[in-house]
């Protein structure tokens, strides 16, 4: 097991895109070779030694067996555990955004708040977000016809608009509330809201979109399906969007 | 002497028919235009000379060109996240060496489309956009649409030259050619001059699409009683009013791109008029503000493969609307400097996101003082383009045109600081590495 | 008294006629006040001409008040410019596009006097 | 100015029959000659295979389509990226790249020539623009007429004269170099959502038919001396059973002479145009019977259209097939109509080996390169990037030179394509010399543009010259393609003019390249009629005013105009 510590050195202010930030980046690497990996702070090129105090504990062959752990605030570290396949991220404090995009495995927990593009495209893995997580929670890149493919999101506090956008599979769970049109053009993820939302589901083809909270709009554009139990409690069932002839189903309270 | 064939640079229609006296190099009438246009072409109160301060509180001290254009270049060049913003009224010419500045200083291009019709560029990347040249929509369009748009306050000739009151080879009637709909949050001025005016709650005509949506695809059974308060009836007829189209054709602006839903509104007007094809030929298409806005976009595609807001910070392009945008830069207090040309950050983003501006040194480039001026550190007038200079501007619907001179002025081009910038920074960046 | 409302900016004419001279008491006249219809206005016991305040979330502006009945009841709207800025939304939604359009607000009835564009820059400063 | 000397060069220059010969190439002022003096740069090329640069005859890669493509394709601009050098701009895109790596690409592969397949002369000078950003490459353009009212009102009129005047107005207005007709009289239709459904079917409201635009066309081309012939893009594009429209759009052109040494007919991306069947249930190729066809007759050149699996952009000027294919396989949909013009669709597509229409079309296009006996009848193309991107011409080229290449591809596609081609019983594999016949000689002879230096390395003509790392009388292309793909792929040196603009592979210099287009003068009242025809549609129609329609020279900096006389 290869413990790495990062410590933030200072409070960035301009964005550090730090996608070097991995189990598989940092697998087998002592605390110098990590060092010397290339963070960008703006047009800067910023070794990870000049950001962070690095410790390093134990040894790892592989991803699976590296643990970061981030005591301080990366509010502006962009892209910690983009594409990692194996292994734990912690982060103390809050994250920027396109925190586990293409996530394949392994698990991030955020400790604080997400901002945008929490596991944009992740395929497989677990991101825990304690606090809130801002826009686009699981969703795609912009023209991508899909977004979270597979693994789980869950988000403690509330989500922004656009959570599950493009969907092609997987878990998001928003225990508090989601903002506008979560799990626009779901095509097989499915969307757990325990709170109150607005607009959910709209151009949905496959997959499913639980909202235990209050709907504020509906979109006209479900077939009402009569009333369904999960887990005990009864919903109201819809099918749609029935403009794409969608099979996605929506329970609502 | 009489310059015919005059190109028209305010907005989006970039009329190509006025006709401008020039007498001892000075504009003395000018034919054709609107009142926007020719209080453009007429020109106001210029900046004489390059000014800079330190303080953005303190009096601008005029300095000279080289002097200012040496300092931008310094600010840009030590920059580590330098914003360059603006662009929409200029030429392509000088946006090609934006876009060449905003790599050799590894900083962000953002024109104002940002805060204008960004969100329809989104609304493209999810649905594409059926669309075409405003001549086939004058020679064809029986039901002209315009949805969350103004033409007669923000493009006055747009209704007289292209969609409404003109007469086309299909349309030969006219205004008698056509049935016009508005769509909007108030009756204005372009709703009182339509056949059928349908009021939408603010924020919800996201809904309404989609009810519309619904119902061309026979699923009426579907949409509530009152959908963005417009009962079901009404949106039925409207519908078939649609259906009903040899060529319908919908214009849209700012009141689908900044109300609630932003870039969705526009993937789903998309969705809409692809569906009613099945019906008749319908069309789409954004009533652009800026005469050259369009230009930037099509230049910054071609020359980096994405449309706008464009960060250049790792040596090539990366885009993200939502997090390349200026607002989303100025609201994280990312941004160390600012240039600002031809597009006025100060007048027209959040009084927050101008206040974050206030905290780093902003160049303005710009022939009239502006509302970013009185946040800039250096000033640089430049020439009016299409006015005092030649050039290629892009008309909404695409179609590139070629911006007539008018009169002679001392004063540099856009594209002459823009090369004198780049090759300082290139000087000061050779040196330091 | 007050007004609950729903606040729009957007384009007019005249502010685009004064883009370019943004210094001058044109602009101010184009794009430094607030449009609702009569009844509204009636509400807030307030004449046009009269200033008004304008309070969002994200701020309030001081503007003369113009009546314009195509306006619905409890729609307001501000010319695009400085003025609308000091209270639209500065959040982007995940993307890039400010709130212009649809935000709640407050209006009130004021003795205070309009800021110039100078002024609202300054405070920006 | 400078002297190169390329030494122990295996050349093919089939222009020049030359075939695998070891030779030197001197190269002075930007052009191939016979000696050169002893302080010329020297090249040694080792015996490595020398071919004249590449010339790619039919492509997209400039103006609103192409640009529409990349605005709606930020997934495809995220792909593909290189960082900016001290030599390059940065490079994005795969399908629709940015005008950097638009020139870089074709220099890496050895090509140095590329025309500009459509352009909508009201939209023109977008074209331009972009072809002028381009580094590097030489450019031209065809210029669209198949759906014009200018043309088609000439036409229904029986005015010839007037037509060509306006043929020739049109190429000067846009700088093109050619004609080009797209689904002829569609276009017109589909501005009211409608097609025109075969060659005999009337034009919505003109009154005239595809047949007679086509014959023309095709006539009016020869009388004014082109140097290409009219290039068609058939009607009824990608509906199985249009083999049937296409022959008999071959027909049309049968007895027409060509004034020059070249055919009297190109027709593109025939692959897309050679389907059997009468629904996609019983589709098939029906490549064979063309194939047959061009085996009998000698008027007429095609191209490819080769498709390649994976992403890619279809962009058209036939518009109603973007429509068929966005609402069939639920894509993005850009629709771009011209006033009184033309029309355009640009739709993604993904084309994958597991569905069988899309693995019998892949077949296809090399069926009627393998079928067709002559190579320099059928161009290799893709269609970029409708087939797929150009920067796969070297997968293509690996593809018709082995048939081990082709099992190991053919083994990847669904069985269901497999009772539907003719590709399993070929054996024919090209050689070095029909390679660069379809690459870049046959291309450089379509288009007309021999005369002009392109495609070979004889004297006088350009010293456009890709050197590869292939040896050719040590590498059996038939097994080592993948060796051959590699060296096709990045060229060990791209001289372009005489200037090594890449070395294995990467760029190592920028120049500008040139513009080709054409000046016809048309001598006779037709021109009047023409004149007061365009000027009252100006008047009534156009969006534009005449006087800032055209095309203006700041446009074309670097350009090469041929004159020519109508007759």
């Amino acid at each position: 097991m290869q413990t790495v510590t990062l410590v933030p050195k200072e409070q960035f202010k301009i964005s550090v895109e730090g996608e070097v930030i991995t189990p598989d980046y940092f697998a087998g690497k002592s605390g110098s070779e990590i060092g010397a990996l290339i963070a960008y702070e703006g047009n800067m090129p910023r070794p990870l030694s000049e950001l962070f105090e690095i410790k390093v504990n134990g040894s790892a062959e592989t991803a699976d067996d590296v643990k970061i752990e981030i005591n301080g605030n990366v509010a502006r570290v962009k892209r910690i555990g983009e594409g990692m396949t194996g292994g734990r991220i912690m982060i103390e404090g809050d994250v920027d955004m396109r925190c586990g995009a293409k996530m394949k495995g392994g698990i991030i927990t955020i400790k604080g708040n997400a901002d945008s593009w929490v596991g944009q495209e992740m395929t497989g893995g677990e991101i825990n977000v304690q606090g809130n997580a801002a826009f686009y929670v699981g969703s795609g890149y912009r023209g991508e016809s899909c977004g979270m493919r597979g693994g789980k999101i869950t988000v403690f506090g509330n989500a922004n608009d656009f959570a599950g956008e493009h969907m092609c599979g997987g878990e998001i769970v928003i225990k508090g509330n989601a903002g506008i049109m979560p799990g626009l053009s779901n095509k097989g993820g499915r969307i757990v809201i325990e709170g109150n939302t607005t607009m959910p589901g709209s151009e949905m083809t496959k997959g499913t979109i639980i909202v235990k909270g209050e709907v504020e709009n509906m979109m006209p554009v479900y077939q009402r399906e009569g009333i369904e139990a999960i887990d005990g409690v009864e919903f109201t069932k819809y099918v749609g969007d029935v403009i794409v002839s969608g099979k996605g189903e929506l329970f609502v309270k | 002497m009489i310059i015919k064939d005059v190109l028209c640079p305010f907005c989006g229609c970039l009329c190509d028919d006025l006709a401008v006296k020039v007498e001892n190099n000075k504009v003395v009438d000018i034919m054709h235009a609107c009142k926007i246009g020719e209080s453009k072409i007429r020109g106001h109160d210029r900046i004489k000379a390059p000014m800079m301060r330190d303080n953005k509180n303190s009096e601008f001290r005029e300095v000279s060109y080289d002097e200012a254009i040496n300092e931008s270049a310094r600010i840009l060049a030590n920059s580590r996240r330098p914003l360059l913003y603006g662009w929409a009224s200029g030429l392509c010419e000088m946006m090609k060496k934006g876009v060449l500045l905003t790599e050799e200083v590894g900083g962000i291009i953002d024109n104002t489309a940002s805060v204008c019709h960004g969100p329809s560029a989104l609304g493209v990347h999810e649905k594409g956009l059926p669309t075409g040249t405003l001549g086939q929509f004058a020679n064809r369009a029986d039901v002209v649409v315009f949805w969350g748009c103004n033409p007669v306050h923000a493009h006055p000739r747009h209704m007289g030259r292209y969609s409404v009151f003109n007469k086309g080879f299909f349309t030969n009637k006219g205004r008698r050619s056509r049935k016009v709909v508005v769509f909007d949050v108030r009756k204005t001025d372009t709703a009182n001059l339509a056949d059928e005016y349908v009021q939408v709650n603010p924020g919800e005509d996201y809904m309404v699409l989609s009810a519309l949506r619904a119902i061309v695809a026979g699923r009426v059974d579907v949409v509530p009683d009152t959908v963005g308060g417009i009962s079901r009836e009404k949106l039925v007829e409207v519908a078939e009013t649609l259906k009903g189209a040899k060529f319908g054709i919908v214009y849209f602006g700012m009141g689908l791109t900044q109300s609630r839903g932003k870039y969705k509104n526009i993937d789903n007007a998309v969705s809409l008029v692809t569906e009613l094809n099945a019906h008749g030929k319908h069309s789409i298409i954004p009533m652009r503000g800026h005469y050259n806005v369009t230009g930037f976009g099509n230049v910054c595609a071609w020359e980096t493969g994405f449309v706008n807001a464009v960060d250049m910070s790792r040596g090539y392009p990366y885009y993200n609307p939502g997090e390349t945008c200026s607002n989303d830069l100025l609201m994280r207090e990312e941004i160390d400097a600012a240039f600002i040309i031809a597009g006025d950050a100060g007048a027209h983003f959040p009084a927050q996101s101008i206040a974050r501006m206030g905290k780093v040194p902003v160049i303005n480039i710009d022939p009239f003082h502006s509302a970013t001026t009185e946040m800039a550190n250096i000033v640089i007038p430049t020439k009016v383009s299409g006015v005092e200079l030649e050039g290629t501007a892009y008309r909404m619907d695409g179609v590139s045109l070629r911006m007539r001179k008018l009169v002679d002025v001392d004063f540099p081009s856009d594209e002459e600081v823009l090369d004198k910038i780049i090759a300082k920074v290139r000087e000061i960046k050779g040196a330091s590495s | 008294m007050d007004l609950k409302a729903t606040f729009i900016s957007g384009r007019t004419v005249d502010q685009g006629c004064n883009l370019e001279n943004k210094t001058s008491k044109a602009y101010f006249d184009a794009a430094g006040y607030c449009e609702m219809n009569s009844a509204d206005a009636g509400k807030l016991c307030v004449e046009p001409g009269n200033n008004v305040k304008v309070t969002t979330d994200f701020g309030s502006v001081v503007v003369p008040l113009k009546i314009c009945e195509g306006n619905p009841d409890g729609l307001i709207f501000i010319p695009m410019g400085p003025w609308a800025n000091a209270v639209v939304d500065p959040n982007t939604c995940g993307c890039g596009m400010p709130g212009f359009k649809g935000i709640p607000a407050v209006v009130t009835p004021t003795g205070e006097t309009a800021p110039t564009m100078q002024q609202l820059m300054a405070r920006l400063k | 100015m400078s002297e190169m000397l390329i030494k122990n060069a295996t050349v093919y220059d089939p222009i020049n029959g030359v075939n695998g010969d070891l030779m030197d190439i001197a190269v002075k002022d930007g052009k191939i000659v016979d000696s050169v003096g002893n302080s010329a740069q020297t090249i040694d090329a080792g015996g490595r295979l020398v071919y004249p640069g590449g010339v790619d005859a039919h492509t997209h890669i400039a103006g609103s389509k192409v640009n529409v493509g990349r605005i709606m394709r930020p997934e495809d601009s995220r792909t593909g990226i290189k960082p900016r050098t001290a030599i390059t701009r940065p490079y994005t895109g795969y399908t629709v790249p940015n005008v950097y790596a638009m020139g870089y690409r074709y220099a890496e592969m050895g090509y140095t020539t590329a025309f500009e397949a459509a352009i909508p002369i009201m939209k023109a000078r977008h074209t331009h623009e972009e072809l002028e950003e381009i580094p590097i490459i030489d450019k031209g353009g065809l210029t669209l007429f198949g759906s014009n009212w200018m043309v088609m009102d000439a036409i229904r009129e029986d005015d010839q004269d007037r037509l060509a005047a306006y043929v020739a107005w049109g190429l000067l207005a846009s700088r093109g170099w050619g004609v080009k007709v797209v689904n002829p009289g569609g276009g017109e239709a589909w501005g009211f959502g409608k097609n025109v459904s075969g060659l005999d079917d009337p034009v919505p409201n003109f009154e005239v038919t595809p047949r007679q635009i086509i014959r023309n066309l095709a006539e009016v081309n020869e009388k004014m001396n082109l140097p290409h012939s009219i290039h068609l893009h058939c009607n009824n594009l990608g509906v199985p059973g249009n083999y049937e429209t296409t022959l008999a759009s071959f027909d049309i052109c049968k007895d027409i002479k060509s004034r020059r040494d070249r055919q009297s007919l190109h027709v593109t991306h025939v692959m897309f145009n050679s389907l059997g069947g009468n629904h996609w249930g019983d589709f098939v190729s029906k490549t064979d019977v063309i194939a047959d066809y061009l085996n009998k007759n000698d008027f007429l050149t095609i191209d490819m259209g080769q498709m390649i699996f994976g992403s890619a952009t279809t962009m058209t000027a036939d518009g109603p097939v973007q429509y068929r294919n966005s609402t069939t396989f639920k894509a993005r949909w850009g629709n771009g109509d011209v006033e009184l013009e033309d029309v355009s669709g640009v739709t993604p597509l993904y084309y994958s080996p597991q569905v069988y229409f899309y693995g019998v079309m892949w077949a296809m296009g090399l069926e009627l390169a393998l079928l067709t006996k002559d190579p320099w009848k059928v161009l290799l193309t893709t269609d970029h990037p409708n087939g797929g991107p150009y920067e796969n011409y070297p997968e293509a080229m690996t593809l018709l030179m082995s048939k081990k290449k082709r099992e190991e591809a053919i083994a990847k596609i669904t069985e269901k394509a497999y009772d539907r081609w003719h590709i399993t019983g070929i054996e024919r594999e090209l050689d070095w010399y029909d390679i660069a016949i379809k690459t870049r000689a046959a291309h450089a002879k379509v288009l007309g543009l021999v005369e002009q230096g392109k495609g070979h390395l004889g004297t006088g003509a350009d010293a456009d010259i890709a050197i590869y790392d292939i040896k050719p009388d040590e590498t059996d292309a038939t097994i080592e393609y993948d060796k051959v793909k590699a060296g096709f792929r990045r060229s060990a040196y791209t001289i372009k003019g005489g200037e090594v603009v890449a070395r294995d592979g990467t760029i190592t210099a920028t120049p500008k390249g040139r513009t080709f287009w054409v000046r016809t003068t048309v001598d006779n009242d037709g021109y009047g009629r023409m004149m007061d025809d365009l000027k009252f549609k100006f008047r009534n129609y156009y969006s534009v005013n005449m006087g800032n329609y055209m095309v203006q020279n700041e446009y074309v900096e670097h350009p090469v105009v041929l004159e020519t006389e109508y007759q």
